[in-house]
């Protein structure tokens, strides 16, 4: 029970007060550039979600049944990259082929994904954090989930933007950016909800 | 000591050999057949999948860019390169056959058209034209709100402080976005060689256009008489201009007594007979329809300056090329 | 292209964050003071300045089919060299990067500049823009390190610049403060930088 | 007979104004002033001056300097001026009044495009700004009164479990004789200014009392000691909840427009006030709820878009 | 007072009615003026082509425009005299349109055609010809042939007539007027309608600020039982069909639907009235009753008005208009047109002759959206006037049509409410106009 609820906590942490973009400032770069629309940041979040779950299982196991048994845990980064570009590709591969609708919500963001630097991050952290397995998971998709929520409503917001009559030199990055340090502001709100 | 580089190396060349095969495999298992055309703009595009385009990922912008709705300059880390090899790709050639430009045919301003109320509301063209056809007495003429300039991306339409939409000539790309949006269908695309054009398409009767507006076309066709080169031609009460037979003379525009017809005199040319090459033949003299070349047979002939149209006639007729058309 | 060009071009036309807007992860994670900036902007030159020469020297070798996890590979390889080097030699500003060090890997500035540059010019010239992008990209973080740093704690590189009674503006040191300062740098920079009709 | 006038239909308007609304939330935020100065002194009073006249002057140079009609004489700047004013301690310095108009203001309102077009509350923004700038100056309370003794807010003393040293009663809470920001201690100050409001039809009842209901549940529901222990109504009174639920929560731009949205906003906003307020790090949620919630408005709009009239589903 | 039997509908705004000035007023028969321009397009469909010659003496009520479509109705002449010539003349809400000018002889000498009738001796079929052969068309400013909305296609189950008596417009009186005057001509044209469509339930709505319509019309169906008097809240826009629909019978008329998807018709009493007059006396639509009224004219009126007299004689008639008329409108001055000139004749969808002065006529300074949903809560019909305002001034017409624009009926409610002064109601048109040429070309191209 206590393991739960730890899991519980664990989860809302790294969605909402920690949230990966707007306190953590990682994937900032979909962030910004997958937000225009509320369609395509949904798609987006979704795939990071998905894409994030997978690999830090999977890098879990790689740390843990590969580098650290072979004592060479500083090859983590190279390692870890080359598993999440290669299922990253494969993921793609398996969804385009086996379903063109999966592969038109969710397939054409996967390449995104590999330079997305949450899914890396997310990797890294879950070891430095000494998460055991489904602490992984949990984390995992708590951050991917906080993900898809900034961005999402960073899109609504966008696309309410887009009919604003915003000083020139303030359309396009610079007004994003003050909208997303805005959400972040909003979002300090969350913080003390775990002591 | 051994152990501590022959892990790693035996580690990642396992890892990357697996995943190579891996990928291959599933490569030749799961190949989906992509259009050739989004696989050679994904190519040419930096594939760093930063998203910075705004789509997801530089996949998306190609076929984005493929199948319509992207600009081949929406790349921002490729920069110029990457947007010229994907025109090359797109074939995106230049403008076939002649340079067109924008021209809005309308003179009717302020000063010059009568309006028949007072506009309140949207300023927009197509919002007004929707009341009683526009505030503007003539139902054809330019109602100078501007819903020609909002369209453009080039910036080379304006209104001007007289209240006509007029297009900037050097900044025109002749996309043709203001010809759709004018709800009078007042703007035309005409060759950026021509230096006349009818500026008025009101299709009502002369005296009607003469109520409203001092320089509409009345249909009077005194420019189709005076035209040398059968260029113009009545219909539906409005001179045309068949701009394939036109010759710039302008002789039109002069004889116009609306000022109408609205010629580029800054741009008449003028003929020039080199003395050297002229042998004398006649033949430019008896094709030129104003009587501006003077010489005899066999004399070197000489252009009368304030007689000549600048109309070339005369340099595509001689048989030494002794004659050119230069700026006056 | 000249040499002298390719420098220049990175650190101004194509600065990586006020123009190319990529790599914004470190940039606005680590601009807490300027200290940090420097060096994550450092590190990261030295990232590009050798996987461009290296998939430089490569790049006939390299099939296309899989030259991007090739690329990566090989920037993970420095990546993984530079955060071994800092722990060893500046302890407390390894501490201070934190993640963002292994995450080098994935600041799209390398890739991008390993394929549109690096993979079709020579070693030399490569280098040289690895260079100037790297050193642009410094630039750029220190730059907002330094406002950030200034405002929201007081002093400049750690040295107290602004008066005792200066109360630090704790939000510019949060990432929060951090967007909102880069969105209005940003701003400023169009607003000077791009011709006004 | 002169030339006439066309313009397209309809050729009536009413005679509302945007001027006319803001100067009736003008108007009814000026009974909360009153009470904020009787209970705090003159010092408050010089607070909202200064808010006010900063918040006017940042409009006004915005709006010189990106070259737009100004339009201080629409009282909305002065709104946002007041707001500012009263969401803060009586006892801050007064540069920090001036520092949150310029960048409700600057920032909040005019970088988006100016009245209308900001996402977020400029006065509540700018509050948690200024809060994760100075907290301590943004949270050091006195208790009514000349002396300035500096105190906690009932919210503080709720949240510490101290209740019996020195909770103000419902009463002392309810006419505003407690520790708090200058415009929120008086609920019946606000009440009065909210009715107003309603009766002006400057505002409707959807948000607010949505609002106000979740909180007073879901407090009542969670207390302190067990479900169904807390007082539902002792937290209606108290933080900034009646300020914030009829005239920030309810600020047009910033929430939804459609009436099943304006419903969800009212819920949302109570709901995170009431998490916050029992879980959170901060005593009083409100500010962080609305803004929350203002983030959230342009997908509740889209969301919850009234089916048109006669709606067919196979239409879609 | 409010009561539970007012009806009424969601949405909707209170102007200012403003027909203190009118609505007592009897209505007069306006002295025929001395030339008539007849519009040869006075309703919904294919215009009519003269069937008459330039020089040609003629009577009144002679046909003398035919329409060839099922969707028209002919014109008919209102004076007796000489076709002076057929032209393109200004048209109140074409801008311009082919005319046929009269000039009257005076001699009001009657065409041979004319003939009454009684509503027992013809059957159903019999009295859409009548009804067809009159030129009657829907006299509350839309204009549709009156006898094809009687022909409703196989499968149309009808079984409710309503007579729309709400004359929810500000400033206009005529439906008011003629409800106290000739409540037993409205009924008989009603019965013809009943008859025609073999319904055996009819309403009449009226709004509660015609206390005495309301009574008169009470008397004037006691005899009836199947006839009932609505009484409808005051309220714009009450009288727009399906708000009307909705208010009486509780039925939803679905989106791009039409009343006759519930089974339900639609029609004005100015209409009953015409088509009393069409069976009784054989008499075409050829004069309606008009109200001149605004700040702008010297003596306001209800005028029973020939076909084709031009504003300006009907102006001269009421005591001429004031020195600062700056505006003209045809019908209300929520969904009425602005005229540019006074010679537009009167045509059969005239209800209204608005003179405002430029004081009336206040010029608002457009302010910027502020959100406040005022439009959201007013539009009758559901939508999102603010969305749709933003999407169409941003050009996203796409977008327009996504968020149901099609549907808006330009009550203009929106406009009126709007505190920002935003002109709400032309952004839409121009947003509906661009969704209509899309989803045109859209069909062309599948």
């Amino acid at each position: 029970m206590e393991y739960l609820s730890k899991l519980i906590l664990l989860f809302i942490s790294s969605a909402l007060i920690n949230n990966i973009v707007l306190s953590k400032t990682l994937a900032i770069c979909p962030f910004l550039g997958v937000s225009k629309r509320v369609d395509t940041a949904l798609g987006m979040g979704m795939a990071v979600t998905f894409v994030i779950a997978i690999s830090s299982v999977i890098t879990y196991i790689v740390h843990y049944a590969i580098l650290v048994l072979l004592g060479i845990e500083y090859m983590q980064v190279i390692a870890f990259i080359l598993v999440i570009a290669t299922l990253v590709q494969l993921i793609e591969m398996i969804i385009q082929k086996t379903s063109p609708t999966l592969y038109s919500a969710l397939g054409v963001y996967l390449p995104l994904i590999t330079t997305n630097c949450a899914v890396l991050g997310v990797a890294i952290m879950n070891i430095q954090e000494n998460y055991d397995l489904i602490q992984t998971l949990v984390n995992g998709i708590g951050v991917s989930l906080g993900f898809t929520l900034a961005i999402v409503l960073f899109a609504g917001i966008r696309e309410r933007l887009e009919l604003s009559d915003i000083p020139a030199h303030l359309q396009g990055v610079p007004i994003a950016l003050i909208t997303a340090g805005l959400m972040s502001v909003a979002f300090m709100g969350f913080q003390g909800l775990i002591k | 000591m051994i152990e501590s580089i022959l892990y790693p190396i035996l580690t990642l060349s396992g890892m990357g050999l697996l995943f190579g095969v891996g990928l291959a495999l599933a490569y030749k298992r799961y190949e989906v057949k992509v259009d050739p055309k989004v696989e050679a703009v994904r190519e040419v595009l930096p594939g760093a999948n930063c998203g910075a385009c705004g789509y997801p990922g530089c996949d998306g912008f190609a076929s984005a860019v493929v199948n319509g709705g992207a600009s081949p300059s929406g790349c921002p880390v490729g920069g110029a390169k990457v947007t010229e090899d994907i025109c090359e790709i797109l074939g995106v050639e230049a403008d076939v056959g002649e340079d067109m430009v924008a021209k809005v045919l309308c003179q009717g301003d302020m000063d010059r058209a009568k309006d028949k109320f007072i506009y309140t509301g949207v300023e927009d063209c197509a919002a007004a034209s929707m009341l009683s056809s526009g505030p503007k007495a003539c139902s054809y003429g330019c109602l100078g709100l501007g819903s020609c300039v909002k369209v453009c991306q080039f910036d080379a339409i304006h209104i001007d402080e007289r209240g006509i939409a007029v297009v900037d000539v050097d900044k025109c790309t002749a996309c043709g976005q203001c010809v759709n949006a004018c709800p009078k269908g007042l703007i035309e695309m005409v060759p950026k060689k021509s230096f006349v054009q009818v500026m008025c398409i009101s299709k009502d009767r002369g005296k009607d256009v003469r109520k409203y507006c001092d320089i509409g076309c009345i249909a009077c066709r005194i420019c189709v008489n005076a035209c040398e080169f059968g260029a113009i031609e009545i219909e539906n009460n409005i001179a045309k201009i068949d701009y394939d037979k036109c010759t710039n003379c302008m002789v039109c525009a002069e004889k116009c007594p609306t000022n109408a017809i609205y010629a580029n005199f800054e741009r008449r040319k003028r003929a020039y007979i080199d003395a050297e090459k002229c042998i004398g033949c006649t033949i430019c003299s008896r094709n030129c329809s104003f009587d501006a070349i003077e010489g005899e047979r066999k004399v070197k002939h000489t252009i009368i300056d304030d007689k000549c149209t600048g109309c070339g006639v005369c340099a595509s007729k001689c048989p030494t090329d002794a004659i050119t058309m230069g700026d006056r | 292209m000249k040499l002298r060009e390719v420098f220049t071009n990175g650190i101004f036309k194509e600065n990586p964050v006020f123009k190319l807007v990529i790599g914004m992860c470190p940039t606005i994670a680590v601009t807490t003071a300027a200290i940090n900036g420097i060096g994550m902007g450092l590190a990261t030159t030295f990232v590009l300045i050798c996987s461009n020469l290296v998939i430089s020297l490569l790049k006939d070798f390299i099939p296309e089919k899989i030259r991007i996890p090739s690329y990566i590979v090989i920037i993970a390889t420095f990546v993984t060299m530079v955060g071994m080097i800092m722990e060893a030699y500046l302890p407390e500003l390894y501490d201070n990067l934190g993640i963002f060090i292994p995450l080098i890997v994935v600041n799209c500035i390398i890739l991008a500049r390993a394929e549109t540059f690096a993979s079709k010019n020579p070693p030399i010239p490569s280098m040289v823009d690895g260079l100037g992008i790297g050193l642009g990209f410094t630039l750029s973080l220190t730059i907002l390190g330094s406002i950030r740093e200034i405002l929201g704690s007081g002093t400049w590189f750690n040295m107290q610049v602004m008066s005792d009674s200066y109360e630090p503006a704790l939000i510019m040191i949060l990432p929060a403060g951090a967007f909102i300062t880069l969105g209005i740098l940003t701003g400023l920079i169009n607003r000077f930088t791009t011709k006004v009709d | 007979m002169n030339q006439l006038i066309v313009s397209s239909s309809p050729h009536i308007n009413s005679d509302e104004t945007i001027a006319k609304i803001m100067r009736d939330v003008v108007i009814a935020l000026i009974p909360a002033g009153v009470a904020g100065v009787y209970f705090f002194g003159a010092r408050a009073l010089l607070i909202i001056v200064v808010s006010v006249v900063s918040a006017i002057l940042t409009e006004w140079a915005m709006q010189k300097l990106y070259k737009k009609p100004v339009t201080v004489d629409d009282w909305s700047a002065v709104i946002t001026g007041i707001l500012v004013a009263y969401n803060m301690p009586p006892t801050v310095p007064l540069w920090l009044p001036v520092i949150g108009s310029v960048i409700a203001i600057a920032i909040i309102k005019q970088a988006f495009g100016g009245l209308g077009q900001n996402f977020m509350n400029p006065a509540l923004g700018a509050r948690a700004i200024l809060l994760a700038c100075w907290p301590v100056h943004m949270t050091t309370w006195v208790a009514p009164g000349p002396d300035a003794v500096s105190t906690a807010t009932p919210l503080e003393i709720l949240k510490s479990g101290n209740i019996q040293n020195g909770l103000p009663t419902l009463w002392e809470a309810f006419i505003g004789n407690i520790g708090g920001c200058i415009g929120e201690t008086s609920a019946l100050a606000l009440i009065i200014g909210a009715v107003y409001l309603l009766y002006r039809g400057v505002i409707n009842w959807r948000i607010p009392i949505s609002y106000l209901g979740t909180v007073a549940l879901f407090t009542w529901i969670f207390g302190k000691n067990g479900f169904f222990t807390g007082n539902g109504i002792y937290n209606l009174f108290v933080g900034g909840l009646i300020l914030g639920a009829f005239y920030m929560a309810t600020d047009y731009a910033t929430s939804p427009v459609t009436p099943k949205g304006q419903l969800i906003m009212g819920f949302g906003c109570g709901i995170i006030t009431s998490i916050i307020r029992i879980y959170g790090g901060y005593p009083g949620g409100v500010t962080y709820a609305i803004l929350i919630m203002n983030i959230v408005t342009p997908l509740i709009d889209r969301y919850t878009m009234p089916s048109i009239y006669g709606e067919v589903e196979e239409n879609v | 007072m409010v009561g539970f039997d007012i009806l009424s509908f969601i949405g909707g705004i209170h102007p200012p009615y403003c027909k203190e000035s009118t609505e007592k007023r009897p209505i007069e028969r306006l002295e025929p003026p001395g030339i008539v321009v007849i519009p040869l397009q006075q309703h919904i469909g294919a215009p009519c082509e003269a069937v008459v010659e330039v020089g040609e003496k003629i009577k009144k009520g002679q046909k003398i425009g035919e329409s060839k479509g099922f969707v028209g109705a002919p014109i008919h002449s209102s004076v007796s005299g000489v076709v002076k010539s057929i032209s393109k003349m200004p048209h109140p809400t074409l801008g311009e349109c082919m005319a046929i000018t009269i000039e009257n002889d005076g001699l009001e000498e009657l065409d041979n055609s004319i003939q009454g009738e009684s509503l027992d001796s013809l059957s159903s079929k019999e009295l859409i010809e009548v009804i067809r052969e009159a030129g009657i068309v829907g006299m509350g400013g839309a204009t549709f042939p009156t006898h094809v909305k009687l022909s409703p296609p196989p499968g149309k189950e009808i079984d409710t007539v309503i007579l729309n008596g709400a004359e929810c417009e500000p400033y206009l009186t005529t439906d008011h007027r003629l409800m106290v005057e000739y409540p037993d001509d409205i009924i008989y044209g009603l019965r013809a309608i009943m008859k025609i469509l073999n319904v055996k339930r009819a309403y009449i709505g009226i709004e509660d600020n015609k206390p005495d319509a309301i009574e008169k019309m009470k008397g004037a169906v006691s005899s009836y039982r199947d006839i009932e008097i609505k009484v409808l809240r005051t309220k714009y826009p009450q009288g727009a069909e399906k708000q009307l629909i909705e208010a009486i019978t509780k039925r939803q008329v679905p989106s791009a639907g039409l009343p006759m998807d519930v089974g339900v018709i639609v029609n004005n009493i100015a209409t009953a009235a015409a088509i009393s007059r069409a069976i009784r006396e054989g008499m075409p639509l050829i004069e309606r009753v008009v109200t001149v009224t605004g700040g702008g004219i010297n003596e306001p009126k209800n005028l029973l008005v020939p076909i084709g007299t031009p504003f300006s004689y009907i102006v001269d008639m009421c005591g001429g208009f004031k020195e600062d008329v700056a505006k003209v409108i045809n019908g209300g001055p929520m969904m009425g047109l602005a005229q540019y000139t006074l010679d537009v004749p009167v045509i059969k969808g005239t209800s209204g002759i608005l003179l405002f002065t430029s004081k009336e006529v206040k010029s608002h300074e457009e302010g910027p959206c502020i959100r406040c949903a005022r439009c959201v809560d007013v539009c009758p019909m559901n939508l999102m006037p603010l969305m749709l305002n933003a999407y169409s001034k941003n050009r996203s017409y796409e977008d327009c049509g996504k968020l149901h624009v099609l549907d808006c009926i330009e009550c203009g409610s929106c406009s009126y409410i709007c505190p920002a002064k935003k002109p709400l109601m032309q952004n839409i048109r121009i947003a509906k106009r661009e969704v209509i040429n899309m989803r045109k070309k859209q069909a062309k191209a599948n």
